[in-house]
């Protein structure tokens, strides 16, 4: 098997190959599925557990504390506690609640988000949905993430839910243009909507260095627009502690909670991966023009290396975020997007299209 | 497009209906144990309905059956951050009955810790304040300055928050040899560390959003709903007592009493940013100057105070803090009535939140600075 | 106004009523029928003013029950203390002030629930911190084996 | 056109602000040897409270197992909670007088509001604040202590 850290390709492909070999098309296919699918969720559910516990201790950071300590060291197996205890929960369900929709509803957040992570390019030959429509794909499947939210808060029959949920529904279908519209910006300059394109394109250098204004303006917009999409930070409205308790999962507990909470983690994975694959040049390492050197230096760190870091630098922003504002208001934040983020983002497409049809960037 | 309105409001299937929320008495915002009843379209608060007595423990009851000394001790549990002011009013009264005269030293003891009580409630209330709107962070920060405080209250009273150091006729204990020393240095920490609540939520431009123009109280009805403190100040409502009827060391000292005319959550918080201010000058004028003497008068062992009505106040931290004692020259009072201000302000939350959204009933409450065990009594 | 000068004032203004210095307010004792108006008159006249009700306590005097209210003029500077008893210990009534200073509607409703005298005319008169059916415990002959241990 | 450039400057002071108000947060996450957290059961040792505060009350016993508590009462009657009960015995005295002294000074700690008032009123200075502050115990019988320590009495010498 050949295996090398700088290109998976070879590796999948060895798998792909030795699979056809040894069964029926038809077996080899599901297997592929199933492997997929299994490493998708080891990711997930790993990933997760560790964003939770990146989330505690940035935040006991930002204030003064020291955040979880006990469990393992420097409390590392604190999440890992955490779940089983949410597992071992009991589930709870109000009398009135409906149902069908209750039990449904954080099944349809969690596979939002599955639908979402897979045309996520991690490294060269790491991704498996590679369509030429990529980045339409993942705007339309991350907004059917909002259906759960609303289904919640209708079918568990608490007015705070409600309140939670219908604000939720007008966030994310606002922000959702937003995320859109900065996304559009980049597919104007790159001129494709396929990520591996688009990755491929930032290997002189990455969008947000080669498109100078209207890609940094466009990535300040995708942040906030991604923050107010993953409901958090300041435009954690869907939920609102001090508000409505705990919003549109107030009446979940145990594994259903789980899914809540590990969706929107995902949601936060996926929004820095998207911010990282189109503004931050993909698993690209980082060149500098004509700095040989230097860039043959940058070359030695794996590309997977280079996609996390890059995630993990959007991440913090976006907690960081989270953790200094305070929370904005149901019409502040619609205010925000029809009167700033939207006509920003119109004029910066207008920007970018000049951007290139006179050639002025890099 | 209002025929569309007409219709929508009229057909069954879309009919519109208020909802009627239970906010408390279990809530992230209503800080302890009261229950609103809130009346809701949509987002809209139409109405607010308090509901209080959850935690009523009977204090006045209490009193009745007690000496004063220990009714003292009982007022520490009423509103436990401005703890200290009210064991002086409860003292003040006691000494103006049996008009004893209280050495300097014990004026400016009380003057100090007034002021620094008065700055370890602000602080709680501004993190509290930042929590309610959604910046965690500061709920933080500011219980990291107040700590500070506190442990100069346990240095010297040995208590942190139920401190219990004023006695009929001066304070339990002199002050310990550290306490200048220390307060010298919290007055210097803290100066440093006020600019940073500004840049973290005064300033920010999110916060401001959200609370100027919200919450408007006007000063007629300030007046008229008893709406007393940085509350009352906030609404041009002058009714600093440590101006208008100045009591310890209150005549030494130079200060300015902090009026804001804005009338909304916005002058309501910068009232009390303020205030945070002119306690660390009022604490600078006195900390160097405490003169030698006694701590205390020496009282009767039992102490009975002459047939009367008897009515001090005192401002707290959250407004004027009256005690009414009856007295019928027995060593327990006749009658005993606690005037807290947070009862009175409670009640002024419906005119001021009505027609706001939920978001700012919570900023609203913050920038009352309710504590409920001094409502409930 | 100081003190002397309020009580000449009030003197002149409310014959019928017993003005006298006490320990530190000026105290005006009222009838219960003339409760109402008084205190309507002290607000709303441009001499007195006392627009701002600071502390309204009702008292348990063993043989009528009573309701204290402490004015001050927010214009004037000056405060008063006005009384009023009622004539039945049992089942008291006054007249309610809560529509001339609105703060004493809750005011109002704590002295209902504590020491149960009813206020006529008031909107909203409910016990505000004890369930239905409690005794009224500001009272002095209210026992309550339970709660109440006597040393 | 005036409203214009107040709409984009309103954006950039706006932002202006949020970056401030990040600078005090990263300012603190970039320092974190500045962090305030004590880790509690591990820093006992360094745990030292203040000769002043007030965690229960205590008797104080000298080496020959003697205290100063005459058994007059005085604390029982200063305390609001009632949280003071002292049961006196009598006794002969070697000369033939009969005189009362403390058999058992019971103090409720669950009751216990620790004003500090039976200290004060205390005449003989038997009873002191002790700076114990864990007394979290599993039945709450516990909570009701003996005070004088089994087979003390006074001390020589302590006025009636």
């Amino acid at each position: 098997m050949a295996f090398n850290i700088y290109d998976f390709s070879n590796l999948t492909h060895t798998i792909h190959v030795g699979l056809q070999e040894s069964f029926s098309p038809f077996m080899a296919t599901t297997l592929e599925w199933v492997i997929v699918g299994t490493a998708y969720l080891l990711f997930v559910a790993l990933f997760g557990l560790l964003l939770v516990y990146a989330e505690r201790k940035v935040c006991a950071a930002f204030q003064q504390r020291l955040g979880p300590m006990r469990v393992g060291y420097w409390g590392l197996l604190q999440t890992i506690a955490d779940f089983i205890k949410l597992l071992m929960k009991e589930l709870i369900m109000p009398r009135k609640a409906d149902r069908f929709l209750y039990n449904l509803a954080p099944f349809i957040v969690i596979i939002a988000s599955f639908l979402a992570i897979a045309v996520i390019p991690f490294a060269p030959g790491l991704q498996s949905l590679d369509f030429d429509i990529g980045i339409f794909y993942l705007t339309a499947v991350s907004s059917v993430g909002v259906i759960g939210i609303l289904l919640a808060g209708w079918s568990s029959n608490n007015k705070y839910s409600l309140i939670g949920a219908m604000r939720s529904g007008a966030q994310i279908l606002s922000y959702e243009l937003s995320v859109s519209l900065s996304l559009l910006t980049m597919i104007v300059f790159a001129g494709s909507m396929q990520f591996s394109t688009i990755v491929e394109q930032q290997r002189g250098a990455w969008f947000i260095f080669s498109g100078h204004v209207p890609a940094i303006i466009a990535f300040i917009v995708f942040l906030i627009a991604g923050t107010a999409e993953t409901n958090r930070g300041p435009f954690d409205l869907a939920e609102a502690e001090s508000e409505l308790t705990a919003g549109f999962h107030t009446e979940y507990s145990g594994i259903k909670f789980a899914f809540f909470f590990l969706a929107e983690y995902i949601n936060l994975f996926i929004i820095s991966a998207v911010a990282t694959t189109v503004f931050l040049g993909g698993w690209m390492p980082l060149h500098f023009g004509n700095l040989e050197s230097f860039n043959h230096a940058m070359d030695f760190i794996p590309p997977i290396v280079w996609f996390f870091m890059k995630v993990w630098v959007v991440i913090f922003i976006i907690m960081w975020f989270k953790w200094t504002f305070p929370r904005l208001r149901v019409d502040q934040i619609l205010t925000l997007e029809w009167k700033y983020l939207l006509p920003i983002n119109l004029v910066n497409i207008l920007l970018m299209a000049l951007v290139v049809l006179t050639k002025f960037h890099f | 497009m209002s025929e569309i309105r007409e219709i929508i409001l009229n057909s069954d299937r879309l009919a519109t209906d208020e909802y009627l929320v239970n906010m408390g008495p279990q809530h992230p915002s209503t800080h302890g144990v009261l229950r609103m009843l809130v009346r809701l379209e949509g987002e809209k608060v139409l109405n607010i309905e308090p509901h209080i007595g959850y935690i009523h423990s009977g204090i006045e009851k209490m009193c009745e059956a007690i000496s004063y000394p220990q009714i003292i001790h009982l007022t520490d549990r009423m509103d436990y951050l401005s703890a200290h002011m009210n064991n002086e009013a409860v003292a003040l009264c006691v000494e103006k009955a049996l008009q004893v005269e209280v050495p300097d030293r014990v004026n400016y003891i009380r003057t100090i810790m007034d002021e620094l009580s008065r700055l370890a409630s602000h602080q709680l209330w501004w993190c509290v304040m930042g929590m309610d709107l959604g910046a965690l962070t500061t709920f933080f920060y500011g219980l990291r300055d107040r700590e500070k405080i506190l442990d100069i209250f346990e240095e010297t009273c040995g208590a942190r928050l139920t401190v219990n150091y004023n006695l009929p006729g001066g304070v339990m204990f002199d002050i310990h040899p550290n306490f200048q020393k220390r307060v010298k240095d919290f007055v210097k920490y803290f100066r440093t560390k006020l600019p940073e609540y500004d840049q973290l939520l005064s300033g920010n431009v999110i916060f401001r959003e959200r609370t100027s123009g919200i919450g408007y109280l006007s000063p007629a009805d300030a007046i008229e709903y008893g709406v007393t403190g940085p509350s009352g100040r906030a609404s041009g409502f002058s009714c600093d007592l440590r101006k208008h009827q100045p009591y310890s060391a209150y005549p030494l000292v130079k200060f300015n009493e902090i009026l804001d005319h804005r009338c909304d959550t916005l002058a309501r918080y910068e009232v009390r940013i303020k205030e945070m201010y002119e306690s660390l000058s009022i604490i600078d004028q006195l900390i160097d100057n405490i003169p030698e003497g006694e701590y205390a008068v020496k009282m009767k062992g039992v102490i009975k105070l002459p047939e009367g009505e008897f009515f001090q106040r005192v401002e707290t931290a959250r407004g004027e803090f009256g005690v009414f004692v009856i007295s019928d020259g027995k060593k327990n009072p006749y009658r005993v009535k606690f005037r807290s201000p947070g009862f009175s302000n409670l009640f002024a939350l419906n005119k001021m939140a009505k027609g706001h959204k939920i978001a700012d009933l919570v900023a609203i409450m913050s920038t009352l600075d309710l504590v409920i065990p001094d409502i409930d009594r | 106004m100081t003190n002397e000068e309020l009580i000449a004032y009030l003197t002149t203004s409310f014959p019928q009523t017993e003005v006298i210095l006490g320990s530190q307010y000026v105290e005006m004792t009222v009838s219960e029928a003339q409760y109402h108006s008084v205190a309507l008159q002290l607000k709303e006249s441009k001499d007195s003013s006392f627009d701002y009700l600071f502390c309204l306590s009702g008292v348990d005097y063993a043989e009528n029950m009573g309701v204290i209210c402490h004015l001050e003029s927010i214009k004037h500077r000056h405060a008063m203390v006005l009384k009023v008893r009622t004539a039945d210990r049992i089942n008291p009534s006054l007249d309610t002030i809560s529509d001339i200073w609105i703060t004493a509607k809750y005011h109002e409703r704590e002295i209902f629930d504590l020491l149960g005298i009813k206020f006529n005319n008031h909107t909203d008169l409910r016990r505000l911190f004890l369930e239905d059916g409690w005794g009224f415990p500001l009272r002095k002959d209210y026992v309550d084996e339970i709660r109440i241990v006597e040393r | 056109m005036k409203s214009f450039i107040e709409y984009i400057g309103s954006i950039f002071k706006g932002i202006w602000t949020l970056l401030i108000g990040m600078k005090v947060t990263g300012k603190y996450f970039f320092t974190p040897w500045k962090n305030v957290t004590q880790q509690y059961p591990e820093n006992r040792d360094q745990l030292v409270m203040f000769e002043r505060f007030r965690g229960e009350v205590i008797m104080t016993h000298n080496e020959n197992n003697e205290h100063l508590c005459t058994g007059c009462g005085i604390c029982e009657i200063n305390c609001p909670n009632g949280s003071i009960e002292i049961i006196s015995k009598s006794i002969l005295t070697p000369d033939g007088k009969k005189k009362r002294i403390i058999d058992q000074h019971i103090y409720h700690l669950g009751m216990c509001t620790f004003c500090n008032l039976c200290v004060k009123a205390c005449p003989t200075g038997a009873i002191v604040m002790g700076q114990k502050f864990e007394h979290a115990v599993w039945d709450r019988s516990l909570l009701t202590k003996v005070l004088n320590q089994p087979g003390s009495k006074i001390e020589e010498g302590v006025k009636e």
